[in-house]
């Protein structure tokens, strides 16, 4: 009976698939176009990361909706396919064949976790598929290989790292010791490193008092609030996230830890909705890009607002920095598509003619435009500023904010972040623009 | 005052997880039930490039669930065993980059993971019923979280990508590739199935589900419990090692998620969706479990685990001799 | 080692405090479990997904009596009754519907049936609250904090999780002995737990008394997730972590023991906040290698009596 | 089934004085809380030999046995077996020296069938170490069924072990410990459970085959008919102690036995073939 079952699923599936399966038997060949824009996207649907993945995955929702009323992408309507992470990688890269192979996907999105990327960005080879990695920050995808398929829509964790540094030796040059508070796992380690680094190079002589990596999705942080209370660091960095950087700064400040020492929390702005009025004023905050709500100078003002305005009311919250990550691989998804159209007269690109049409390519987010590098990695603005609040929203957003080019902080085409970042000299500091009031 | 375990009349037949013996299904029936669905594997994977990859990732999962089908024959049950699957997985990770041949990986895998079943069999083998499950599933989260926290070496969470493998010193195309290890998990999977089912009826299988209703009858007769289902976890480990270094090598990439609490308990919900009864069981689960967790992941991608949860209900409320307990049922009543 | 001692013995004694408050969150989630397990003889895996929902709820509820008016005070009533509400629904709920049609099958399908529970549960907790964090820490800011003497410095600690925490996971186990030795029903809980056929042949209610003890085993894993709650935010996930480390203590205390849970808790809690200060990487694998470490020597749990069987 | 004199009364020898003893215990207490189970025993079994136990329940027959088998273990005394002693040994390698059991709640494993039960009895026996060849090689399911023939269980030996009565299972218990070939064995209330028009026939057929094989037997007896027809000697057990040994004959007749072992049998044989037993908890 169960091969009675397997058979007709087999059926089925071929039945349903058979159209695609020989598109997607030729990578190189000529390709028709197809009725509709197939884009399979990966993201976190369950588990504590989809604090992260269900907002990126409505915002996306909301754009395709706006997208498609407004006559799709490059006159073909937009279907998504939305890929749940959490099971695990070989389940995503099964999943991710899927995608390509039977529902016929013209690109796809993918991933929130890097180990997720890691996983993807070599089958994007294989199968010779176009993929923008759209919110993952590990370092080494591109330092690490060539992947002429794959292509990051937004920053990744050196700027991220390093531009929260340099802002923290401009705002409070004179600490002396440091504490690290980072989630168990790849970013929070490498991080850290890439922090480490970066400091030692910049300011040699800070005294790291702690290192602590408690358990990702750990519910409690009183153990570590206590050591961070008695070491009585300058300092305490934590790249932490989502629910985790929720309950750690509620149990700091609740235990006044904040009074304490300064931190430095590169990842703060998603979590600010949610912890209100219970952020402590005067920390430093980032975003993982430029995409703050109280942006000081955005190129298309009316576009940012719009984002906003249309997220908030279908969602009833702010969108956060994924929500932006999304709409970057989809605004990097239109530009590189009419780009290969245009290049191809008006064809229809195939995979690797789509592909090329994205090295280099520079298109418009709300608040700045993003190139992608040669390399694939794509250059974010960052920026950076000391949790404050004000009349306009109901939780903390920054001042003092600094905004990083992304060709600064970043690590040049060829190098490794970690040796590029110990090259580093104090004198950069000396370039780092000016705060902007406000 | 009665500490006798059995209930006084028979127990009802559809309460036994396992049920073999000479009014089961016959061998002829069996092996042909068995090539019946290797054939169907073949074909949906010619048919439907993508579930070749998935059915490669069942047949592995099938190889770790023959070892969770032995050691249920004993009553115990493994809330840990994707310790030895990891294993198997980590040890083609880090040898890959050194040794690319999958013909030496695949058995290197499997002696490692034998060695730390032999090492955790010494000591779990000394404990029954929610000890051993609970023993089983600490240990296991001891190695998700070396895995996890040894960073320098394991890349914790972001796992290990699999470098590229050569099969018996050549590197074929990707799309040959996946048919190598498709036929590669396809003839262990056969193997194995074959040795499970032979074990299982040889004087050690046969003692080792004695364990599960008479301990003390075996010790009594001069036989070790302990080394009888020793013995039985060691092999379970091994098999564990090739479902593991199948899964690293198809997926090609590890993660220390393979290890974690809910990956064992898969294996064991696989082995009761594909029904403990046979030797083809684990397949028919791996295969169940792989295709509705990729089609409900596709139909409705926020509520999977929902949709593998219910099943997982219906099918131990309603048919707990599991696919191959409702395929075997239905066999032997047209016989009738 | 005795350099070391008088180096570090200020640090010990706040390893000691932080360990209190943890173990306090540890024995309530563990205690409920080895009751059912006690008497059910299920390992119950959807106790963990009892503990979020009861999180959860006793957020929600809290957040709605806030913006309902009530006095702060309220919240602490909000914790009570989500853990109350959860367990009288959700208790007889699973016990009845899903459990009861298993009692007597093999062990590996209650244990299985459970884990179907907690995959279903795990979903409809995100259906109902969604994925971002949510917190309602009230409870805790009220209280506000004591500053702990440390040298010449103060370490402030939160009332909350300094009192009020192992407070209630102390008055949870003298009320809990209490009710098992000096209370009909907690003496008939007791006799199923020791030998449920004798105790049947006796003419117990064994229907009764499994409803009971889930229902109250659910409460406790509720009331676990509440009291939890003002101190942590609550996202998808929390169920499958805290309900590995009960079995760690159910498996190490013994089974149906409470003391013995009682005694884990606090060297798990110990021994978690202890690593923390001193040997962070061993934080995870502390509550694993406690529990290898104790079945080593005593095979049968700490409390846990050896049951021979007579032939 | 009239009494005509012990069957095998002429094939085998009595017990002869001087001839060393085959098992030998000395001195063995063991207290469970404050019941004594053991309080002192001295017992000799000759080689050869049937030696009926008799006793109120709870007077600690089967810890006695228990003690032998190494599955208790006496808190003083000594055990030896063949002038070797066993004591500390587990039950395992006391199997290995010749000692079989069987039990007064028959130790079956349920899920098998009847048949593989006796043959993993002969697998233990003749070496387990074969994890390729099948249980039921033709060898081992032929001395199976023989075993299971001489109880009369070969028409039952497709059966699962669950599904056979209680006499039935009790016979394949015995059948079991006999397929083992022990030098000595040791039965906990072998007839129990068998059905009273049958009980005489499947002694007769037992001590057969135990005769035959020239097995020494201890067993733990409720039926005073089984005991004066079967038994070379009887030892009474009262309170952890020896209260009487001798041979059947006289020590049936002794009424200070009959009035605190005899005496307190019910005169009429208990519903459904089960055998009197008190209610009383050792």
């Amino acid at each position: 009976m169960n091969d009675a079952i397997t058979r007709r699923d087999a059926l089925l599936g071929a039945a349903a698939t058979a159209g695609s399966l020989l598109l997607a038997g030729g990578n190189a060949r000529a390709q028709a176009r197809p009725t509709e824009l197939r884009i399979g996207i990966t993201t976190f649907l369950s588990g504590a990361a989809s604090v992260f993945g269900v907002p990126a995955r409505q915002a996306a929702e909301l754009l395709f909706e706006e997208i498609n009323k407004a006559g799709g992408i490059a006159g073909l309507p937009v279907r998504a396919y939305f890929v749940d992470e959490a099971p695990g990688t070989d389940h995503l890269v099964g999943e991710y064949r899927r995608l390509v192979q039977n529902e016929g996907v013209y690109v796809v999105f993918a991933s929130i976790s890097s180990g997720s990327c890691l996983a993807c960005t070599p089958l994007s080879d294989e199968m010779r598929k176009t993929t923008l990695l759209w919110d993952c920050g590990t370092q080494r995808i591109f330092e690490e290989g060539k992947h002429p398929y794959a292509f990051r829509t937004q920053g990744y964790g050196t700027p991220e790292v390093l531009a929260p540094l340099l802002y923290l030796l401009k705002h409070k040059p004179d600490f002396r010791t440091l504490a690290v508070i980072n989630q168990d796992y790849a970013w929070g380690r490498d991080s850290w490193e890439l922090w480490k680094a970066a400091m030692d190079a910049l300011k040699p002589g800070v005294r790291v008092v702690a290192e602590m990596f408690p358990r990702f999705g750990a519910p409690d942080y009183s153990t570590e609030v206590t050591r961070l209370l008695a070491a009585r660091p300058d300092v305490i960095l934590s790249t932490s996230w989502g629910g985790d950087l929720v309950t750690l700064v509620r149990q700091a400040s609740e235990r006044r830890l904040f009074e304490r020492s300064t931190f430095v929390l590169p990842v703060a702005e998603a979590s600010m909705q949610v912890l209100g009025r219970t952020m402590p004023a005067g920390h430093v905050i980032g975003a993982r890009g430029d995409h703050w709500n109280n942006h000081p100078q955005p190129k298309d003002p009316a576009r940012l607002a719009k984002f906003v305005d249309a997220y908030r009311a279908k969602y009833n919250e702010y969108p956060i920095y994924p929500c932006h990550h999304m709409a970057q691989a989809i605004s990097a998804l239109q530009a590189g598509l009419g780009r290969a159209i245009q290049a191809k007269g008006g064809g229809w690109p195939n995979d690797l003619e789509l592909a090329n049409a994205f090295r280099g390519l520079t298109f418009d987010t709300p608040t700045s435009s993003i190139t992608l590098r040669e390399d694939g990695q794509g250059l974010e603005d960052q920026i950076v500023g000391l949790s404050s609040f004000n009349d306009r929203f109901p939780f903390a957003v920054p001042r003092d904010m600094i905004m990083f080019p992304a060709a600064m902080v970043s690590t040049p085409v060829g190098q490794k972040s970690v040796d590029w970042l110990k090259t580093l000299k104090p004198e950069m500091l000396a370039q780092v623009p000016a705060p902007i009031a406000g | 005052m009665s500490g006798d375990r059995d209930a006084p009349a028979a127990a009802p037949a559809h309460v036994q997880v396992h049920a073999q013996g000479p009014a089961g299904v016959t061998l002829a029936r069996e092996g042909a039930l068995a090539l019946l669905a290797a054939a169907a594997a073949i074909l949906v994977a010619w048919a439907v490039p993508w579930l070749k990859f998935v059915l490669t990732l069942a047949l592995a999962k099938g190889i770790a669930v023959l070892g969770i089908l032995l050691l249920l024959r004993a009553g115990q049950v493994s809330f840990g065993h994707a310790m030895f699957l990891a294993t198997g997985a980590y040890t083609v990770a880090f040898v890959a980059p050194r040794i690319e041949e999958v013909l030496l990986l695949l058995p290197l895998a499997m002696l490692l993971a034998t060695l730390l079943g032999l090492a955790v069999g010494l000591f779990v083998v000394r404990y029954r019923d929610i000890f051993f499950g609970m023993l089983n599933l600490a240990l296991s989260m001891v190695l998700y979280s070396l895995l996890e926290k040894l960073y320098d070496y394991t890349k914790g969470t972001d796992g290990i990508r699999v470098a590229a493998l050569r099969f018996a010193g050549t590197v074929p195309g990707r799309e040959t590739q996946e048919w190598l290890m498709f036929g590669l998990a396809l003839l262990l999977a056969i193997g194995f199935g074959l040795l499970v089912r032979a074990y299982l009826g040889s004087p050690m299988g046969r003692a080792l589900a004695g364990i599960k209703t008479r301990e003390t009858r075996l010790e009594f007769m001069g036989i070790s419990a302990r080394r009888v289902l020793l013995f039985a976890y060691v092999l379970s480990a091994l098999m564990g090692g090739a479902a593991g270094a199948l899964v690293a090598m198809t997926s090609r990439h590890v993660t220390p998620q393979l290890a974690y609490w809910t990956s064992s308990g898969e294996l064991v919900f696989i082995a009761i969706l594909g029904g403990a009864g046979s030797a083809l069981g684990p397949f028919l689960g791996a295969a169940g479990f792989e295709l509705v967790r990729v089609y409900a992941a596709a139909a409705v991608a926020e509520a999977w685990q929902l949709i593998l949860g219910s099943v997982l209900l219906l099918v131990i409320l309603f048919a707990p001799g599991g696919i191959w307990g409702m395929l075997s049922g239905r066999l032997r009543g047209r016989g009738a | 080692m005795a350099d070391w001692l008088a180096d570090n013995t200020l640090l010990l004694g706040l390893a000691l405090l932080d360990g209190l408050a943890y173990a306090a969150l540890v024995f309530m989630v563990a205690v409920g479990l080895n009751l059912v397990f006690g008497v059910l003889r299920i390992v119950n895996v959807a106790h963990g997904s009892l503990f979020a929902i009861g999180a959860y709820s006793a957020a929600s509820l809290g957040l709605a009596f806030a913006s309902a008016g009530l006095p702060p005070w309220a919240g602490y009533a909000a914790l009570v009754l989500a853990a109350a509400l959860v367990g009288a629904v959700l208790g007889p709920l699973v016990e009845r519907l899903v459990l009861r049609r298993i009692y007597g099958q093999e062990e590996v399908l209650q244990l299985l049936v459970t884990f179907a529970l907690f995959m279903i549960l795990e979903d409809v907790q995100k259906l109902i609250w969604g994925v971002q964090p949510v917190s309602q820490d009230l409870p805790m800011k009220l209280l506000g904090t004591v500053d702990v003497p440390f040298g010449d410095d103060v370490i402030p600690f939160t009332i909350y999780q300094l009192f009020v925490l192992p407070g209630v996971a102390l008055a949870t186990l003298i009320g809990l002995a209490w009710f098992l030795r000096r209370t009909l029903t907690g003496r008939v809980i007791v006799a199923v737990t020791t030998d449920k056929e004798a105790a049947m042949a006796m003419g117990i209610d064994a229907a009764r008394v499994t409803l009971l003890t889930f229902t109250f085993g659910a409460a406790l894993a509720a009331l676990g997730g509440a009291l939890a709650s003002p101190t942590t935010s609550l996202v998808p996930g929390i169920g499958a972590q805290t309900i590995v480390l009960s079995f760690a203590v159910v498996a190490t205390a013994g089974l149906g023991q409470i003391e013995g849970a009682a005694l884990t808790s606090l060297l798990i809690g110990l021994g978690r906040s202890v690593a923390v200060y001193f040997a962070p990487e061993f934080e995870v694998v502390v509550p694993y290698i406690i529990m290898v470490a104790v079945l080593l020597v005593r095979p049968q749990g700490l409390f846990g009596v050896l049951e021979t069987r007579r032939v | 089934m009239s009494a005509s004199g012990r069957p095998g009364d002429e094939a085998v020898d009595r017990p002869r004085q001087g001839t060393a003893p085959l098992l030998s215990a000395r001195g063995l207490r063991l207290a469970f809380g404050g019941v004594k189970a053991a309080d002192g025993i001295d017992l000799d079994v000759m080689p050869g030999e049937f030696l009926a136990i008799i006793g109120p329940n709870g007077a600690g027959k089967t810890t006695f046995i228990n003690m032998t088998t190494g599955y208790l273990r006496p808190q003083a005394g000594s055990i030896s077996y063949d002038g070797q002693p066993i004591l500390g040994l587990s039950p395992r390698a006391i199997v290995a020296r010749g000692i079989g059991r069987s039990f007064q709640l028959p130790q079956l494993f349920t899920e098998h069938t009847v048949l593989e039960n006796a043959a993993l009895a002969i697998a233990a026996r003749a070496g387990l170490w074969s994890p390729l060849a099948p249980l039921l090689r033709p060898a081992w399911r032929t001395e199976a069924m023989a075993v299971l023939d001489r109880f009369g269980l070969a028409p039952l030996a497709g059966q699962r072990a669950d599904a056979l009565n209680e006499g039935a299972r009790k016979l394949a218990d015995i059948a079991m410990a006999v397929a083992l070939q022990p030098r000595l064995l040791l039965m906990d209330e072998p007839t129990s459970g068998v059905a009273a028009a049958e009980k005489m026939g499947v002694v007769e057929t037992l001590v057969r085959v135990l005769r035959e094989a020239k097995v020494t037997a201890v067993f733990v007896e409720h039926d005073m008919e089984v005991v004066e027809r079967f038994a070379d000697r009887v030892a009474v057990w009262s309170q952890g102690r020896i209260a009487a040994l001798g041979p059947p004959a006289t020590v049936l007749k002794d009424p200070a036995v009959l009035r605190d072992v005899i005496g307190i049998e019910p005169p009429t044989g208990p519903p459904a073939g089960l055998p009197a037993r008190e209610s009383g908890h050792a």
